[in-house]
C-alpha cells in the first residue's frame, strides 16, 4: 500500500501546476483549464485520503469519493459557465486575453 | 414627582425630532409656513426647557426628572435613562434659548429652508439629549446626532470667503468641522468601550453612568486604567470644546456657517465637549482627572491666550468671534481643570454665559452680513450710525466677553479665576492677563466696525429687523440678569458641583 | 444710614430707563438723570447727618453694624446683603460708611450734579443727548458704588464699570478717529492696571478666604498674612490704582482722554474717576502700611515721579485741556506722594480740594471751548473781555490749584508738604516743592495766556457761558475758594479735617510755618513771574529755551511714552499676534490638520493601484495572502 | 437510512423555493415580453408565502437532518427569513431596472430565487461539502447575474473576473477541505471541533487546510487580500445585481462563516485563542484598506464595493471576537448584517431609482440631486450617514453593538482601529452627500468613462429607455427600508431578541 503522503505529494504537485497556470497564463480559457487541474488535485487528495483513513485497503469510507464526484460535477458546470462568459466576452471585445480585459481597475 | 416630571425630558428630546419629522412633510414651496412651524416647535422646546429649569429643585439637588426606558437587554445592557442635575439644567435652558433664537432669526433663509429646519431641529434634539441622559451609550448617541447635521447645515447654507492669501470654502469648513468632531468622538467612543470592558471585568457590564459612577466611587477602576483612558475623554471631548491645538475646526466652521448654525455651534455645541469632560471624565475617572489636570489646565491657558492673541489680528468678524470662542472655552476648560468647586461652578456658568454671549454676537454679525454682504472689519465702519441697536447689542456682548462686571461673563470668569487661584496660581495670573487681551480685540472690533464715520456705501444699511432686535434684546437681558443676579443660576449649579466626585 | 445704598441705586435705575425710553422722557432723559443724582446728593446729606449724630455706643437701630475701626479710629458702619455663593465662595453686596466714604460721596454726588447741570447747556443739541446722560448716570452710580463698596470684589465691579463709562464718554464723539482711539487707549491702559488689581484681590482672597476688606486688613495687621504676600498684594493693588489714577507709566491715556466732551473731563478725568486709584490706596491703607510699610515706598516714588514728570509736560503743553490733564496727573501724583508719606488726611483733603478746583477749571475750559471751539491757548488771549464770568471762575480755580494762600488748594498742598517733610527724607520734600512751584507756574501760564492780555482777532463774537453752565461753575468756585477752611480747628467740636478723615491717631490742624510760607512765596512768585513773562512780556524765555532745547524737546514730546508704547504695540504685540495667526493657519491648520488628512487621502489614491484590473494579479494577491496567512499562522501556533 | 430522511419535511421551504424558481422559469416560457414583470410579482408573492411558511413551520425547531449535515434551528430560520426578505426587496428594486435595461427577464428572477435557495442552505449547513455545494449554487447564479447585461463589456468583464477568481477560490477552498478531511477524517463542523480539541498539536497539513478554507471564505466575504474581484464585479454588474452582491451574497457568506467558526472552531478553545488573532489581523487589514481605497473612487458603484469590503472587515472583527461563553459577538454580527443590509438596500434602491431616470453612476454626475430629487437625495444621504455610523440611523447602533462586542472580547485595539477607519469612511460618504447637496447640477454632457471614453453604465442600451421619474414602487421600497433603518437605529430591541435566539442555536454558551 502506497503511503498517503505520496498521494498528497502528487496532489500538491498537481495543484501547484494548476496554480502556476492560473498565475502565468494570459488566455482566459487556459486559466479555466488550470483551475480544472487544481480541482483534480483536490479529487486525488480526497480519494486517497478516503482510502487511507479507516480500514486501510478496503473502501469503507465513501465520503471522500462522494465529495470527489460532487466536485467533478460542479467543476463541469463551472467550466461550462466560464466558457459561456468567455464567449460573451469574445463577442463583445474580440479578445480573451486577460491582459486586455482591464476596463475596470483601481 | 408627578407625571409631567417623569415624561418631561423625553418629551423635550422628542419635540424637536418630531417637529423635524413634521416639517419634512410640509410642502417645500411654502417656506413661510415652514418657518412658522419651526418657530412653534422651537418655542415649545424653549417653554419646556424653561419649565424644567424652573422646576429643578435645587434644595434637593441630585438627579431629577428621572425616567428609565429599557432599550436593549442582556448581554449588552443599555437603558435610556434620563435625568438632569444642576450642571445640565442650565445647559438645557441654554439650548432652549439659543435654538429658539436661531430658528427665529432664520427667517432670511428661504432656499430649501425645509431641509434647513429639519437639520437644525435635529441638532437641537441631539443637544437636549446629551444634556438629559445618564447613559454613556445615549450620551454618545446624542452627541453624534448633534454633530451630524452640521455638515449639511454649513455645506449647503454656508458661505465661502476669499481672504486674499487663502480661501475658506464652505465645503472645506464643513468637511473639516465634521471630520474633526467625529475624530474627537472616536476617541470618546474608544474610551467608552474601554470603560465598558473594565466595568465588565469588574462584574458590572453596563453603560449607565449611575452604576458606573458607583463603580468608580468604590475604586474599581485602577489608577493605571484611569490614567490612560482619561486623556481619551479629555482630548475627545476637548476637540468639541475647542481645546488647543484641536481648535481650528471652530473658527473655520464659523466663517463658513450660516448665522443660526454659528449661534448653535458656538453657543451650544462647543459646550457639549466641556460638559462631557465634567459628566463623564470627572465622574467616572476621578484619579485620571487628577493626574491629567495639569495638562488640561495648561492647554486651557494656552487656549485663553492663544485665542485672544489670534483674534487680535483677524480681519473677519466671524474669525474674531471664532477665536474669541476658542479663548473663552479656554476658561471653561481651565475651570474644569481646577477640580475646585468654585472653578468647576464657574466653568458651568461660563458655558451658559458664553453660550448666550456668542450666540448674540453671531446673531448680530449675521444681521450685518445679511445687509452689507461683507464681514471684513477693515471695510466695515461706522455702522452704529445706521444700525444703532445692533451696535448697542454688539457692544454689550463684547463687554460681556471682555468680562465687564454686571454682565454674566464677569461672574463666570471671575469664579474660574478664583478657582484657579487656589490651585494653579501662575496659570491664574496668565488667565487674568488673557482677560485683558480680550479687551484689546473686542475694542478694536468695536472701534473699527461700529464707531466712526460711516462710508457712503453703508448709508443704505438698515438696523436689525424686529426679530433680530427682539432676540438680541432677550439675550442682552439674560446677560445682564445673570451678571447682576447670578444666584438663581448658581444655586442650581452649586448643588451638583458640590457633589461631583474628585473635587 | 443703612439707606446709603440708595445713593447709587437712583442712578443705576436711571441709566437703563434713559437708554430704553430716552426719546420719550423730558429732556431726552437728562432731567431723570439729574433728578437721580440730585436724589443721591440729598440722601448723602441725610446719611452724613446721621453719621455725625451716631456713635458706636448708640448702635443705630439696635444693630451692631457700626463699630470703631481700629485703623482709622473712627466710626465705621458696614451693611451687607448676600449676592450669590458658589461652594465656599460667598459674595455680598456690602457698603461701608466711614469718613473716607462720606467725603468721597460728597465729592462725587456734588460734582456729578454740577457737571450734569452744566452739560444740559454744554451738550445741547447733540444727537446723542440722551445716551450721554444715560452713561453719565451709569458712571455716577458706578463711582458711588466704588466708594461705598465694603469688599474688594464689589469695588472691582464698580471699578470696571467706571472704566467702561469712561470709555464710552471719551469715545462719545466717535466719529472723530482720535476720540475713538483715545477711548480704546484709555480702557486698555487702565485695563492693564486692572489685571494687577484683580490679581491682587484674588491673592488676598486666596490668603484671607474672603473679599471683605476688613478681614483682609485684619489679616494684614495681625500677621495672619505673611509679609511677602501682603507686600505683593499691596503692589498689585497699587498697579490698579496707577492705571486708574494715571500714574507713570500708565499715565498716557489721560491726556488723550480729553477727546471726550469737556464736562466728562471735568467729572471723570479730573474730579472723580481718576482719583479712584488714590481712594483705593487710602482705602487699603492698612495693607500698605502693614509690617514695615514697604509698599508705601513704592507709592511715594511713583507719586513723585508722576508729579514731576506731568508738571514739566504741563509747562510746555499748549492745548488748554491737555495742560489741565497733565496738571491732573501731576496732582494725582502729589496725592500718591502724600499717601506714600503717610499723609492720609492730606491726600484725601487734597483729593477733595483738587477735585472741586479741577472740575471748575475744566468747566471753565469747556465754556471757552463751547463758544470758541478752540483748544490751543496760543490762539487764545484776552478772553476775559468777552467771557468775564468764565475768566473769573477759571482764575479762581487756577489760583486755588496754584496754591495761592487762603484758597483751598494752598491748604491741602501744604498738608501734603508737611506730611512729606515729616515722614520722608529731604530729597522728597525738595522735589515736592519743585512740583508745587511748577504747578503754580503752569496754572498761571494757562490762565494768563488764555484769558488776559489782548483779545485775539476773530474772538469778538464769543459769548459767555449761558446760566445753565454758569451756575455750576459759580458753585464750584465757591468751594474752590472756601473748601480749604474745613481744615482748620473751628470753634466747637470740629477739629479740622484731620479729626474726621484720618488714619491711625487723629490729629487736628497743624501748620508747619516754614513750609507754608515757603510754598506761599513760591506760588505767589510763580504767578508774578508768569505775569511778567506771558502778560507783560518783560522776561523772555527764549534764552532759556535755547539752552535747554534738547531737554525741552524731550518734555514736549511727553518723554516719548506714547512713541514707545506705539512701537511696542505695532512691532511687538501686533507682529506677535500676526505670527500667532499665521502659525494657527499655516502650522496648526495646514500642517497639523490638513496634512494628515491629505496624506490619508493620498494613501488611498496610492493604495488603489493594487487593484490593477488584471485577473492574474488578483489571484496572485490571493496566493500571497495565503502565504502570509500561513506564515503568520505558523508563528502563532509554534 | 430511514433515520436520515425521517424529518425531511423540515426542508419544505427549500423544496418549495426550488419549486417556485422552476415555476418562474416555466411561466416565463408562456408570458409575452411585456408581461414578464409579472414574474417578479410571482416571485415576490412566492417568497412572501415562504417566509410565512418557514416562520410558522420552523419556529422554535432545533433539528438536524441527514445525520447532521443540515441544521433546522433558530439560526437558520433567522437567516432564511432574512434572505428571503432581502430577496423580496431586491426583486422589487430590480423590476424597473430589469424592464428598462435587461433581456430575459424571467430567468433573472429565477436566478435570484435559486441563489436565495443557495443562501438558505448555506445558513443551515453544518458540513463542509454541503456548505460548498450551497455556496456554488449561490455563486453560479451570481456569475450569471453579473453577466446579465450581455451587451455591456463591463458586465462581461466583471463577470469574467468574478468567475475566474471564484472558480480559483473554490479550488483553493476545496483543497483546504480535502486537507482537513485527510488529516482529521471528518467534514462536519462539530466533528472538526471535537477533533481539534482532541488533537495534541495542529499538523502543518491541517493548518494549511484551514488556512485554505479561510482563503476561500475570505474571497466570498471579500476580505483583503482576497477582495480584488469585488470592485470590478460590483462595477460591471447590472445595478440590482450589485445591490444583491453587497447585500445578499455577503450576508450568506457570513452566515456560513459564523456557523463554521462558532460550531467548528470556537469550542476548541486553545486553538481558537490562537486563531482569533489571525482573523483579527485580517479584519484590521480589510477595514483599513477598504476604506482607504474607497477614498479614491469616482464611480458610486465602485465606491460601494470598497465600502462593502470595509464593512466586511468590521464584521470579520466580530467573527474574531466570537467566544464560547458570550453571545455578544454573534449577536453583534447578525445585527450588523441586518442593519448593514437594510442600509445598503436604501442606498442602492435610491441609486437604482436615480440610474433609472438618468443612466448615470459617477459621483460627479450626482450634483444638484438634492434640488431635483430631494427624496432620492435624502435617502442616499441618510443611507450614507448610516453607513458612516451616525445616529439615529441603523449604522450607529449596529456599529456600537458590534464594536462593544469586539472590545469586550479583548480586542480593544481592533475596536479602536475599526472606529478609526469608520472615521475615514465618513469622508467618502460625505463626498457623495456633498455632491448631491452642495454642488450644483453638472453641465449636460454624456458621462465619460475616464478609461475608455465609453458611456459608463449605459453601454449598449438605448438612452430612450430612461424613465421620467422614480416609480412609485421604488419610492415605497425606499420608504419601507428607510423606516427599517431608523427603526434599527432607534429601537433594535425586538430584533435583538430574535437574534439572541438565533445566537443561542450556534453558541449555546455555558
Amino acid at each position: 500500500m502506497v503511503s498517503l503522503f505520496y498521494f498528497q505529494l502528487l496532489s500538491a504537485g498537481l495543484f501547484a501546476i494548476g496554480l502556476y497556470g492560473v498565475l502565468a497564463r494570459r488566455s482566459a480559457v487556459l486559466i479555466v483549464m488550470s483551475i480544472e487541474l487544481m480541482l483534480n488535485a483536490v479529487n486525488i487528495n480526497l480519494i486517497a485520503a478516503a482510502s487511507h483513513l479507516e480500514g486501510r485497503g478496503s473502501f469503507v469510507r465513501f465520503d471522500g469519493q462522494i465529495i470527489a464526484i460532487f466536485i467533478i460535477t460542479i467543476a463541469a458546470a463551472e467550466v461550462g459557465l466560464a466558457l459561456a462568459i468567455i464567449l460573451r466576452m469574445y463577442r463583445n471585445r474580440s479578445t480573451v486575453n486577460v491582459d486586455e480585459i482591464d476596463i475596470m481597475k483601481w | 414627582m408627578n407625571n409631567f416630571d417623569e415624561a418631561a425630558l423625553f418629551i423635550l428630546i422628542l419635540v424637536p425630532l418630531l417637529g423635524a419629522l413634521l416639517i419634512m412633510f410640509m410642502p417645500k414651496d411654502r417656506p413661510k409656513d415652514i418657518w412658522y412651524l419651526a418657530i412653534l416647535v422651537a418655542g415649545i422646546s424653549l417653554v419646556l426647557s424653561l419649565i424644567i429649569f424652573a422646576r429643578y429643585d435645587y434644595g434637593e439637588g441630585g438627579f431629577q426628572f428621572l425616567r428609565t426606558f429599557d432599550w436593549i437587554d442582556q448581554p449588552l445592557n443599555i437603558d435610556l435613562s434620563l435625568g438632569i442635575d444642576g450642571i445640565s439644567a442650565p445647559l438645557i435652558l441654554l439650548n432652549g434659548i439659543v435654538l429658539f433664537g436661531g430658528v427665529l432669526i432664520s427667517q432670511t433663509i428661504l432656499h430649501r429652508n425645509r431641509d434647513f429646519f429639519v437639520l437644525l431641529l435635529a441638532l437641537g434634539s441631539g443637544v437636549f439629549g446629551v444634556f438629559a441622559v445618564r447613559d454613556l451609550f445615549f450620551l454618545f448617541f446624542f452627541y453624534e446626532l448633534a454633530v451630524l447635521p452640521m455638515y449639511l447645515l454649513i455645506g449647503v447654507w454656508g458661505s465661502s470667503t476669499d481672504f486674499g492669501t487663502f480661501l475658506r470654502t464652505k465645503e472645506y469648513g464643513a468637511m473639516k468641522l465634521m471630520l474633526y468632531l467625529i475624530a474627537g468622538s472616536i476617541l470618546v467612543w474608544i474610551a467608552i468601550l474601554a470603560v465598558y470592558v473594565e466595568a465588565s471585568d469588574a462584574g458590572v457590564p453596563d453603560f449607565s453612568l449611575t452604576s458606573l459612577g458607583t463603580l468608580a466611587e468604590s475604586g474599581q477602576f485602577s489608577a493605571t486604567f484611569q490614567n490612560w483612558v482619561f486623556p481619551l475623554f479629555m482630548v475627545g471631548f476637548g476637540v468639541l470644546a475647542g481645546l488647543w491645538p484641536f481648535h481650528t475646526w471652530s473658527p473655520d466652521g464659523h466663517v463658513a456657517a450660516p448665522t443660526a448654525v454659528s449661534m448653535l455651534h458656538a453657543g451650544v455645541l462647543m459646550k457639549l465637549g466641556a460638559y462631557g469632560i465634567i459628566r463623564v471624565g470627572l465622574t467616572l475617572l476621578p484619579d485620571g482627572a487628577d493626574a491629567w489636570m495639569p495638562v488640561l489646565i495648561s492647554l486651557g491657558t494656552v487656549n485663553v491666550l492663544y485665542g485672544a492673541v489670534s483674534a487680535m489680528s483677524q480681519t473677519d468678524l466671524k474669525y474674531v468671534i471664532g477665536y474669541s470662542s476658542v479663548s473663552h472655552m479656554g476658561y471653561v476648560l481651565m475651570g474644569i481643570a481646577t477640580l475646585d468647586r468654585i472653578g468647576v461652578g464657574g466653568a458651568v456658568l461660563q458655558m451658559f454665559s458664553h453660550g448666550i454671549m456668542t450666540a448674540l454676537m453671531f446673531l448680530l454679525v449675521g444681521a450685518i452680513y445679511d445687509r452689507a454682504h461683507i464681514r471684513d472689519i477693515h471695510v466695515l465702519n461706522g455702522l452704529s450710525k445706521r444700525m444703532r441697536v445692533t451696535a448697542f447689542f454688539f457692544a454689550i456682548a463684547g463687554l460681556a466677553s471682555l468680562g465687564l462686571p454686571g454682565l454674566s461673563g464677569f461672574i463666570a470668569e471671575f469664579m474660574v479665576f478664583t478657582g484657579t487661584f487656589r490651585t494653579y496660581l501662575p496659570l491664574a495670573i496668565l488667565a487674568v492677563v488673557g482677560a485683558a487681551l480680550t479687551a484689546v480685540y473686542i475694542l478694536r472690533l468695536l472701534a473699527r466696525t461700529f464707531l466712526g464715520e460711516s462710508d457712503e456705501q453703508w448709508e443704505h444699511l438698515t438696523d436689525g429687523s424686529l426679530i433680530e432686535k427682539g432676540v438680541g434684546g432677550a439675550f442682552v437681558i439674560i446677560l445682564i440678569f445673570v451678571g447682576v443676579w447670578p444666584e438663581p443660576m448658581m444655586r442650581v449649579i452649586n448643588v451638583s458641583v458640590d457633589v461631583l466626585p474628585g473635587l | 444710614m443703612e439707606w446709603a445704598w440708595l445713593i447709587p441705586v437712583f442712578c443705576f435705575a436711571a441709566a437703563p430707563l434713559i437708554v430704553v425710553f430716552g426719546e420719550r422722557l423730558p429732556g431726552k432723559g437728562a432731567i431723570l438723570s439729574i433728578l437721580a443724582i440730585g436724589g443721591g446728593f440729598v440722601v448723602f446729606w441725610v446719611v452724613l447727618t446721621a453719621f455725625l449724630g451716631a456713635s458706636p455706643a448708640s448702635e443705630i437701630n439696635g444693630t451692631a453694624d457700626c463699630f470703631t475701626s481700629e485703623f482709622t479710629e473712627s466710626l465705621t458702619c458696614v451693611y451687607e446683603h448676600s449676592w450669590f455663593h458658589a461652594a465656599d465662595l460667598e459674595l455680598v453686596w456690602g457698603i461701608i460708611i466711614d469718613p473716607l466714604t462720606l467725603v468721597m460721596l460728597g465729592l462725587v454726588t456734588f460734582v456729578a450734579l454740577m457737571v450734569q447741570v452744566y452739560s444740559l447747556g454744554y451738550m445741547k443739541g447733540d444727537p446723542n443727548f440722551g445716551w450721554y446722560f444715560a452713561v453719565h448716570s451709569l458712571f455716577a452710580a458706578a463711582m458711588l458704588t466704588l466708594v461705598l463698596a465694603d469688599n474688594f470684589l464689589l469695588l472691582y465691579v464698580a471699578w470696571e464699570l467706571v472704566g467702561i463709562c469712561s470709555y464710552l464718554l471719551i469715545g462719545f464723539w466717535h466719529e472723530r478717529p482720535s476720540a475713538r482711539e483715545a477711548a480704546k487707549k484709555a480702557f486698555i491702559v487702565t485695563r492693564i492696571g486692572d489685571v494687577g488689581l484683580l490679581i491682587g484681590i484674588l491673592l488676598l482672597w486666596r490668603e484671607v478666604g474672603s473679599f471683605s476688606m476688613s478681614e483682609a486688613f485684619e489679616a494684614a495687621s495681625t500677621g495672619a498674612m505673611s509679609e511677602g504676600v501682603t507686600t505683593a498684594a499691596a503692589i498689585l493693588l497699587l498697579l490698579g490704582a496707577m492705571g486708574k489714577s494715571a500714574q507713570v507709566p500708565f499715565h498716557v491715556w489721560l491726556p488723550d482722554a480729553m477727546e471726550g466732551p469737556t464736562p466728562v473731563s471735568a467729572l471723570i478725568h479730573a474730579a472723580t474717576m481718576v482719583v479712584a486709584g488714590v481712594y483705593l490706596v487710602a482705602r487699603a491703607f492698612p495693607i500698605f502700611s502693614a509690617y514695615d510699610a514697604d509698599p508705601l515706598v513704592v507709592v511715594v516714588i511713583v507719586g513723585l515721579v508722576t508729579a514731576l514728570m506731568a508738571s514739566t509736560i504741563a509747562l510746555v503743553a499748549t492745548d488748554l485741556k491737555r495742560i489741565l490733564a497733565y496738571s491732573t496727573i501731576s496732582h494725582l501724583g502729589l496725592m500718591m506722594l502724600s499717601l506714600g508719606a503717610f499723609g492720609y488726611t492730606a491726600a484725601i483733603f487734597h483729593l477733595l480740594a483738587h477735585g472741586f478746583a479741577k472740575a471748575l477749571l475744566f468747566l471753565g475750559a469747556g465754556s471757552v471751548l463751547h463758544s470758541t471751539e478752540e483748544q490751543d491757548i496760543q490762539r487764545m488771549g484776552g478772553l476775559r473781555k468777552v467771557m468775564p464770568l468764565t475768566a473769573l471762575v477759571f482764575s479762581i480755580g487756577a489760583i486755588s490749584l496754584g496754591g495761592i494762600p487762603i484758597l483751598s488748594g494752598f491748604w491741602s498742598k501744604d498738608e501734603i508738604l508737611a506730611a512729606v517733610n515729616d515722614h520722608r527724607n529731604v530729597a522728597f520734600i525738595v522735589f515736592a516743592l519743585l512740583t508745587a512751584l511748577m504747578s503754580a507756574l503752569y496754572m498761571a501760564r494757562a490762565m494768563f495766556i488764555a484769558f488776559y492780555g489782548q483779545l485775539r482777532e476773530g474772538m469778538e463774537q464769543v459769548h459767555d457761558a449761558p446760566w445753565l453752565m454758569a451756575v455750576p461753575m459759580a458753585l464750584l468756585a465757591v468751594l474752590a475758594i472756601g473748601f480749604g477752611f474745613l481744615s482748620f480747628n473751628w470753634p466747637g467740636d470740629y477739629d479740622g479735617i484731620g479729626s474726621f478723615v484720618s488714619f491711625g491717631e487723629r490729629h487736628g490742624f497743624s501748620f508747619t510755618w516754614w513750609l507754608g510760607i515757603l510754598s506761599a512765596v513760591m506760588a505767589v512768585g510763580s504767578f508774578l513771574f508768569a505775569w511778567q513773562v506771558y502778560l507783560k512780556g518783560r522776561i523772555s524765555l527764549d534764552n532759556a529755551k535755547a539752552t535747554f532745547a534738547p531737554i525741552l524737546k524731550v518734555v514736549e514730546n511727553k518723554y516719548y511714552f506714547d512713541e514707545v508704547y506705539q512701537w511696542v504695540i505695532d512691532r511687538v504685540v501686533l507682529v506677535f499676534s500676526r505670527i500667532i495667526a499665521w502659525f494657527d493657519r499655516a502650522v496648526v491648520n495646514d500642517i497639523g490638520v490638513n496634512t494628515p488628512a491629505n496624506s490619508v487621502r493620498r494613501l488611498g489614491y496610492t493604495l488603489r493601484l493594487h487593484v490593477t484590473g488584471h485577473v492574474y494579479s488578483y489571484t496572485l494577491a490571493m496566493v500571497l495572502g495565503f502565504v502570509g496567512l500561513g506564515i503568520f499562522w505558523w508563528f502563532r501556533s509554534t | 437510512m430511514t433515520g436520515l430522511t425521517e424529518n425531511l419535511d423540515l426542508l419544505t421551504p427549500e423544496f418549495a423555493l426550488a419549486g417556485l424558481a422552476f415555476l418562474v422559469l416555466a411561466v416565463d416560457l408562456f408570458l409575452p415580453e411585456d408581461k414578464k414583470h409579472l414574474l417578479a410579482w410571482l416571485s415576490v408573492a412566492g417568497l412572501s408565502g415562504l417566509i410565512v411558511l418557514a416562520a410558522v413551520m420552523l419556529w422554535g425547531e432545533d433539528e438536524s437532518l441527514y445525520d447532521g449535515l443540515l441544521a433546522v434551528d433558530d439560526y437558520s430560520l433567522f437567516f432564511k427569513i432574512f434572505f428571503m426578505g432581502m430577496g423580496i426587496f431586491i426583486i422589487l428594486t430590480s423590476i424597473d431596472y430589469v424592464k428598462q435595461f435587461l433581456d430575459h427577464q424571467g430567468e433573472f428572477y429565477a436566478l435570484i430565487l435559486f441563489s436565495i435557495l443557495g443562501m438558505n442552505v448555506m445558513a443551515q449547513s453544518r458540513e463542509l461539502l454541503t456548505a460548498y455545494i450551497a455556496l456554488e449554487l449561490l455563486s453560479f447564479c451570481l456569475y450569471v447575474l453579473v453577466a446579465y447585461a450581455r451587451k455591456s463589456p463591463r458586465s462581461n468583464e466583471g463577470s469574467l473576473k468574478y468567475i475566474i477568481i471564484g472558480a480559483f477560490s473554490s479550488a483553493i477552498m476545496l483543497y483546504g477541505i480535502s486537507m482537513i478531511y485527510s488529516t482529521l477524517g471528518v467534514t462536519r463542523f462539530d466533528d472538526i471541533s471535537l477533533a481539534l480539541v482532541g488533537a495534541l498539536e495542529v499538523s502543518p497539513a491541517l493548518w494549511v487546510g484551514i488556512a485554505l478554507l479561510l482563503v476561500g471564505l475570505g474571497f466570498k466575504i471579500s476580505a483583503v487580500p482576497f477582495h480584488a474581484w469585488a470592485p470590478d464585479a460590483y462595477e460591471g454588474a447590472p445595478y440590482p445585481v450589485t445591490a444583491y452582491l453587497a447585500i445578499g451574497s455577503k450576508a450568506a457568506a457570513f452566515a456560513l462563516l459564523l456557523r463554521l467558526v462558532a460550531e467548528g472552531f470556537v469550542p476548541a478553545i486553545d486553538r481558537w485563542d490562537q486563531w482569533q488573532l489571525i482573523i483579527s489581523v485580517l479584519a484590521g487589514v480589510t477595514m483599513v484598506v477598504g476604506n482607504l481605497v474607497a477614498l479614491a473612487q469616482r464611480n458610486v458603484k465602485r465606491l460601494m464595493a470598497y465600502s462593502s469590503i470595509a464593512h466586511a472587515g468590521f464584521i470579520l472583527a466580530g467573527v474574531a471576537a466570537l467566544t464560547q461563553d458570550s453571545q455578544l459577538a454573534s449577536n453583534g454580527i447578525m445585527l450588523y448584517l441586518v442593519g448593514y443590509s437594510v442600509t445598503n438596500l436604501v442606498v442602492f434602491a435610491a441609486l437604482i431609482a436615480y440610474f433609472n431616470i438618468s443612466g448615470k453612476e459617477m459621483i460627479s454626475d450626482m450634483g444638484g440631486l438634492a434640488e431635483e430629487r430631494p427624496f432620492l437625495a435624502a435617502c442616499i444621504a441618510m443611507g450614507m450617514f448610516s453607513l458612516g455610523g451616525l445616529p439615529i440611523f441603523a449604522g450607529f447602533a449596529i456599529k456600537f453593538y458590534l464594536f462593544t462586542a469586539v472590545a469586550e472580547a479583548g480586542f480593544l485595539w481592533l475596536a479602536g482601529l475599526a472606529i478609526f477607519s469608520s472615521l475615514i469612511s465618513l469622508y467618502y460618504y460625505l463626498q457623495v452627500i456633498r455632491q448631491m447637496y452642495i454642488e450644483s447640477a453638472p453641465q449636460e454632457s454624456p458621462p465619460e468613462s475616464p478609461a475608455t471614453g465609453e458611456l459608463v453604465g449605459l453601454e449598449g442600451i438605448p438612452r430612450a429607455s430612461l424613465a421620467a421619474s422614480p416609480s412609485i414602487l421604488l419610492v415605497s421600497v425606499l420608504a419601507i427600508a428607510l423606516a427599517a433603518v431608523l427603526w434599527i437605529g432607534v429601537y433594535p430591541s425586538p430584533l435583538l431578541d430574535t437574534i439572541e435566539a438565533a445566537s443561542r442555536a450556534i453558541l449555546p454558551g455555558t
